[in-house]
């Protein structure tokens, strides 16, 4: 494998992450709540998508719409239950029960679509084994495909953010929960916006991860990834998220290449992380968060 | 058209910081409310525009009328679309923001043509139409405070609640700030509530004046007689005769153990 | 906190100590007895339970210094936890060490690890030093699996440990020995807790620039927190090993990091009794939903599908813990300190 | 203690600050601001909101950096010296937004703040008996001091976050107290109380000032108060010492004046 093969197919998985560090960051930003449950999210978004594929009644595309509209109720429901009875609490009961939610949804994935070590193939679009071959390099079709739609989500997040008037009322949000509601933003409104955006995203970003490998209880993991890539690009920064998702990916990939054969694998389960300690040492608010001046 | 009648604001339901505040803003009017740190002033404003459950407060008695409604304990979001447009103290732009966006933010509420409006506010404020591009949090300590002004008059408010506008600024900007906001109250036809520290230059734009202390209106009456008046000067200086009132360090010792002991 | 009617204290001495009057020294002693005459009434599963619920208090007791009391969450326990078994292990099998020594030497040799892990503190706050102890958790485990001593995937056995006739390989046996811990670590924890370094913790936790203004070193206290938690965390660990007499990283999964840390909410935050009811409520309830609730789960669900058995024990640990959040997030304890405070005054409770 | 006693030493230097430049978020704080605070006396720093007094205390005790100047404290300069070593060395504060450990009771509040004064560390903290029990106690003693002469008893072991905001400006005195420092600075301890407790708390001061010769700092928005109880008052405005003398030569002060009231307009 040559270089430039294994830096494209860390860009493309890199795009992934950027893609579950983009709802991760969204939430963060309007409502300040470390979503450590986005990882599990992903699954469960992508299993609920799958269960109503599966249903098989009705076209391809209505199945998709469903699912996203099931991915919108998730993220309201995961507001209105469980963010909005803590308004006025301090910021770590929201972010320890989103701890919480880790393993209450990883539970509930296990109850209902468990079987050990089962893997269920995923492939509604029809794209799994496909591949592109351009030259001497090879690019796998659902890779490619996350690739496209992350940029696509990207731009469109920007588009959004910069004329839509929902989208200035998040970005006000973000800055200042005090000062978008003395101007008449309606903050609930918007954290609310802000769930089920990020939930729907996190369906898309499973529904590219499912192509990839199929579906199979450990995909929550990649939320730790994506934490770590968050991180490194911020927290609180958009393209942020998405510059270190594609250098994470890279550098995962390479380190995968080049190191793993050395101490026998798996480095590139950890490798973010690593990368994330370092930089969060030198940096402390990642590559591109902004710092804050702490007052008595 | 504002009338505050004896209210209470209690802190999560404990701190009691206003003990019976009554004041009013009539139509048009531009009304001081003076005071020192901690007498209640912002406080009041935030009761009015609703911005007190953002700090688990509450106002526990008395009411609030706008234009002949109860909106004591409303929401925020609401009291703006209601005409009420509060600047709050410090300067508190959206940093990250360009000053064409907040501008924008402001006036989240207002429907219509959001050109016309934004046209208008420059028109108040010439200087904002020059940076409109910049990043606000990058602004000059006065054009900032001319953007969260400008920014509260793009929700076309009725009453203006402005929070400490001449705050930190240099005499020659606050001027020219107060002249803007004199130009509003006359153009615009919006009161405007006032909480000055800087009481001289409050009262020279102010119709009729407040003074605060410990939660509660201490001395009101129109704004040429409260700038003549010697206790305006002993509230800000403690420049009071000798003899009127009893000295800190005269203080006994007993008075507090007399307390133990009863 | 409060004595019984008319009980009063005349000397700081009196004032400080933990057990105050004769009823307290007498409730401790009747249960302590009552704790080590426990396995006579208690079955084989529930003594297993007990044994883990042991070594989960030990662990926990070093998270809540950590994160109860200095304000600094970790997701990281059960990593540490590993790194303590593994290393008392290791000692055991290459380095000649019988396994108390190996049990001390690895519990500091944790601390070290959790040191490391802690000098990010200097310059990193709140969730970004959570998010980093949970890498702590991941990187951990990917060196014990790539040490190649440590036997990676197959894991490392040890001999049951054993005092000089009396081995412990039974749980009966191991009952005792776990307790003596438990019990030797609490009234550590409380030391700890109610002296100087506890206050520093405390002082950090509820204002970490004010405690610095008033002479606390916080970058030297946040790490010492670290230290101890990580040993409690290798002690653990090391327990975990002489107990079950093996070692191996699918004992110590991710989301045991994430309960221990639900242990502490359940139980309540910054309290040393609120942590080992935390532990003990949670560690049981889930033994009787794995024997009640599950065989019903799965009767319930469509015959091929899921595996509800499975899924149902995190499913309702989430669950218990944002109920908590959500509607008692003073934990247990204070539910404790309401009923003690009704209790304290009785018989005149105006 | 007669006050007689303490002019005595009244030319020997504290504390010395010298052109303090202070910069942050793009706003100049500080601008070469020099302050002398002489030992044993009551110095009030006054000035308009957003004048820079809270900064100045800021950098005295060590929380921000001065880009430039140096500060020296009894002749040694502490300039770059961590916050907790300037605390060591007998400096001590009360904040303006109340920063108390709002989890411990009144008594342990105190007791944290003597963290620097107690010798045992850590492992003998866990072994408890013996050696940490008795320093301990030794201590315990003089908090009880201080407890005493604040009146705190009837709150010593209720948490401070359930306190009332007078109180727990007491509780923070106390704090500050329980450092032994030999200068102390307090930033507007008075704000937001009413007259009797403000009465209370002039007495408080006086006492501790009286009774131990602690030098002090004061920041305090109540002029009347400043007045009565200071020796010496500086003024700051913009971030610039603008007038500097007894309480009687600042009440005639023009810049004061026009600091405070603002320039009277024609008209």
């Amino acid at each position: 494998m040559n270089t430039l093969q294994i830096c494209l197919w860390g860009l493309q998985i890199g795009a992934i992450y950027g893609l579950i560090a983009l709802a991760f960051v969204l939430v963060y930003k309007a409502t300040k709540v470390i979503n450590f449950a986005q990882g599990s999210i992903v699954m469960l978004t992508i299993y609920l998508c799958h269960a109503v594929i599966s249903l098989g009644t009705f076209p391809i595309w209505a199945g998709l719409l469903l699912s996203a509209g099931v991915a919108i109720g998730l993220g309201l429901a995961i507001n209105r239950l469980f963010m909005h009875p803590l308004v006025g609490q301090p910021l770590i009961a929201p972010v320890m029960v989103t701890i919480a939610l880790l393993g209450l949804i990883q539970g509930l994935c296990i109850m209902v679509w468990g079987d050990i070590g089962g893997c269920r193939n995923f492939d509604p679009l029809g794209i799994s084994a496909g591949a592109l071959h351009i030259g001497q390099i090879v690019l796998l079709k659902p890779h490619t495909l996350g690739f496209i739609v992350t940029l696509v989500l990207f731009g469109l997040c920007a588009l959004f953010f910069k004329y839509a008037k929902l989208g200035l009322g998040m970005r006000a949000t973000a800055e200042d929960h005090q000062v978008a509601k003395v101007l008449g933003v309606p903050v609930m409104f918007v954290f609310a916006a802000v769930w089920a955006l990020a939930t729907l995203i996190s369906l898309v970003a499973g529904f590219i991860l499912g192509s990839m490998n199929g579906l199979e209880l450990g995909i929550w993991q990649i939320g730790i990834k994506a934490i770590a890539v968050a991180i490194i690009g911020g927290l609180d920064s958009i393209p942020g998220a998405l510059i270190a998702g594609l250098m994470v990916g890279v550098l995962e990939q390479l380190a995968g290449a080049y190191i793993d054969p050395y101490i026998g694998g798996g480095l590139m389960d950890v490798f973010p992380l690593i990368i994330m300690c370092i930089i969060i040492y030198f940096r402390p608010y990642g590559l591109f968060g902004l710092e804050r001046i702490e007052r008595v | 058209m504002l009338a505050i009648n004896n209210i209470e604001v209690k802190y999560s339901d404990i701190i009691l910081v206003l003990r019976g505040v009554s004041l009013e803003v009539p139509d048009e009017e531009i009304v001081s409310l003076m005071g020192n740190n901690g007498a209640g002033k912002t406080t009041t404003l935030k009761a009015i525009s609703g911005m007190l459950a953002t700090e688990l407060g509450k106002v526990t008695e008395g009411s609030i009328m706008f234009n002949g409604k109860r909106i004591e304990n409303g929401d925020a979001e609401v009291t703006v679309g209601l005409g009420i447009a509060q600047v709050m103290e410090g300067r508190r732009t959206l940093e990250h923001l360009t000053v064409e966006e907040n501008l924008r933010v402001g006036g989240y509420k207002v429907s219509g043509d959001a050109k016309k409006n934004l046209e208008r506010v420059y028109g108040y404020f010439p200087r904002l139409r020059d940076v409109r591009n910049s990043t606000a949090g990058y602004c000059s300590g006065g054009e900032q405070q001319m953007l969260v002004i400008g920014r509260g008059l793009m929700a076309r408010p009725t009453l203006m609640l402005l929070d400490e506008p001449s705050l930190g600024l240099a005499p020659l900007l606050v001027e020219e700030i107060f002249g803007i906001l004199k130009s509003i109250n006359q153009g615009a036809k919006t009161a405007l509530l006032l909480v000055e520290q800087n009481a001289l230059a409050a009262l020279s734009l102010a119709n009729y004046g407040y003074v605060m202390e410990n939660g509660r209106v201490v001395l009101d009456g129109a704004a040429e007689k409260l700038k003549n008046n010697e206790d305006i000067k002993e509230f800000y200086l403690g420049l009071n005769e000798v003899g009127k009132r009893k000295s800190y360090r005269e203080v006994k010792h007993y008075r507090r153990r007399k307390r133990w002991l009863g | 906190m409060g004595l019984p009617c008319g009980t009063f204290n005349a000397e700081y001495r009196e004032d400080m100590a933990i057990l105050r009057t004769r009823t307290h020294w007498g409730l401790a002693i009747a249960a302590i007895v009552l704790l080590f005459t426990l396995p006579s009434y208690l079955s084989n599963t529930w003594l297993i339970v007990a044994n883990f619920i042991g070594i989960w208090i030990v662990a926990a007791l070093g998270l809540s210094l950590l994160t109860g009391y200095c304000g600094q969450i970790s997701l990281g326990q059960a990593g540490f936890m590993a790194a303590g078994a593994f290393s008392c292990a290791a000692l055991v099998n290459y380095g000649g060490l019988s396994y108390w020594p190996a049990l001390i030497v690895a519990a500091f040799f944790t601390g070290g690890i959790g040191l490391i892990f802690g000098i990010p503190s200097l310059r990193v706050k709140g969730f970004y030093l959570a998010i980093i102890t949970l890498a702590a958790h991941f990187i951990i485990l990917f060196v014990i699996l790539h040490i190649p001593a440590l036997q990676g995937t197959m894991g490392l056995n040890i001999a049951p440990p054993h005092i000089g006739s009396v081995t412990f390989d039974s749980h009966h046996n191991f009952f005792y020995l776990i307790m003596g811990v438990v019990i030797i670590m609490t009234i550590i924890t409380k030391n700890i807790v109610r002296t100087k370094p506890g206050r520093a913790f405390i002082a950090i936790r509820d204002n970490d620039l004010a405690a610095e203004m008033m002479g606390v070193d916080v970058f030297r206290y946040k790490l010492i927190a670290f230290f101890i938690c990580a040993v409690y965390a290798g002690l653990a660990g090391g327990l975990m090993l002489g107990y079950i007499t093996h070692a191996h990283i699918d004992e110590y999964p991710f989301m045991d990091s994430v309960w221990c840390l639900g242990f502490l909410i359940v139980g309540g935050l910054g309290s040393v009794a609120g942590t080992i009811m935390g532990v003990v409520f949670l560690r049981v309830f889930s033994q009787l939903t794995y024997m009640y609730l599950a065989p019903l789960a799965t009767l319930l669900m469509p015959a091929g599908m899921g595996t509800a058995g499975f899924g149902i024990g995190p499913f309702t640990y989430g669950l218990i813990i944002i109920l908590f959040l959500i509607f008692e997030p003073r934990g247990l304890y204070h539910r404790w300190e309401i009923f003690k405070s009704w209790y304290r005054l009785w018989p005149f409770a105006y | 203690m007669e006050r007689g006693k303490l002019l005595d030493n009244s030319n020997k230097i504290k504390l010395h600050a010298d052109d303090i430049d202070l910069t942050f978020g793009g706003v100049r704080a500080l601008m070469g601001v020099s302050l002398e605070i002489r030992e044993g006396e009551i110095l009030a720093l006054i000035g308009p909101n957003g004048a820079g007094k809270t900064c100045m205390i800021n950098c005295i005790d060590g929380f921000y950096r001065p880009q430039k100047g140096r500060i020296y404290f009894e002749d040694k300069e502490i300039t770059h010296l961590a916050p907790h070593k300037i605390a060591e060395m007998g400096i001590s504060r009360t904040f303006q937004n109340l920063a108390l450990y709002t989890g411990m009771s009144t008594l342990e509040n105190l007791m944290a703040a003597r963290h620097a004064k107690l010798k045992y560390g850590t492992l003998k903290g866990a072994i408890y008996f013996g050696w940490a029990h008795n320093e301990e106690i030794e201590h315990r003693k003089r908090v009880e001091d201080i407890i005493d002469l604040l009146d705190l008893e009837p709150m010593r072991k209720k948490p401070v976050g359930a306190l009332p905001y007078g109180q727990r400006k007491k509780v923070e005195l106390g704090r500050a107290l329980a450092l032994e420092p030999r200068l102390l600075l307090l930033d507007e301890p008075m704000a937001g109380m009413n007259v009797e407790e403000k009465e209370d708390m002039a007495r408080y001061i006086l006492d501790v000032h009286d009774m131990q010769g602690t030098t002090i700092l004061l920041v305090e928005h109540d002029m009347g108060l400043v007045m009565d109880i200071a020796e010496r008052i500086v003024a700051l405005d913009f971030g610039q010492k603008i007038a500097e003398g007894s309480p009687a030569e600042i009440k005639e002060d023009e810049k004061v004046l026009a600091a405070y009231l603002g320039k009277p307009k024609e008209g």
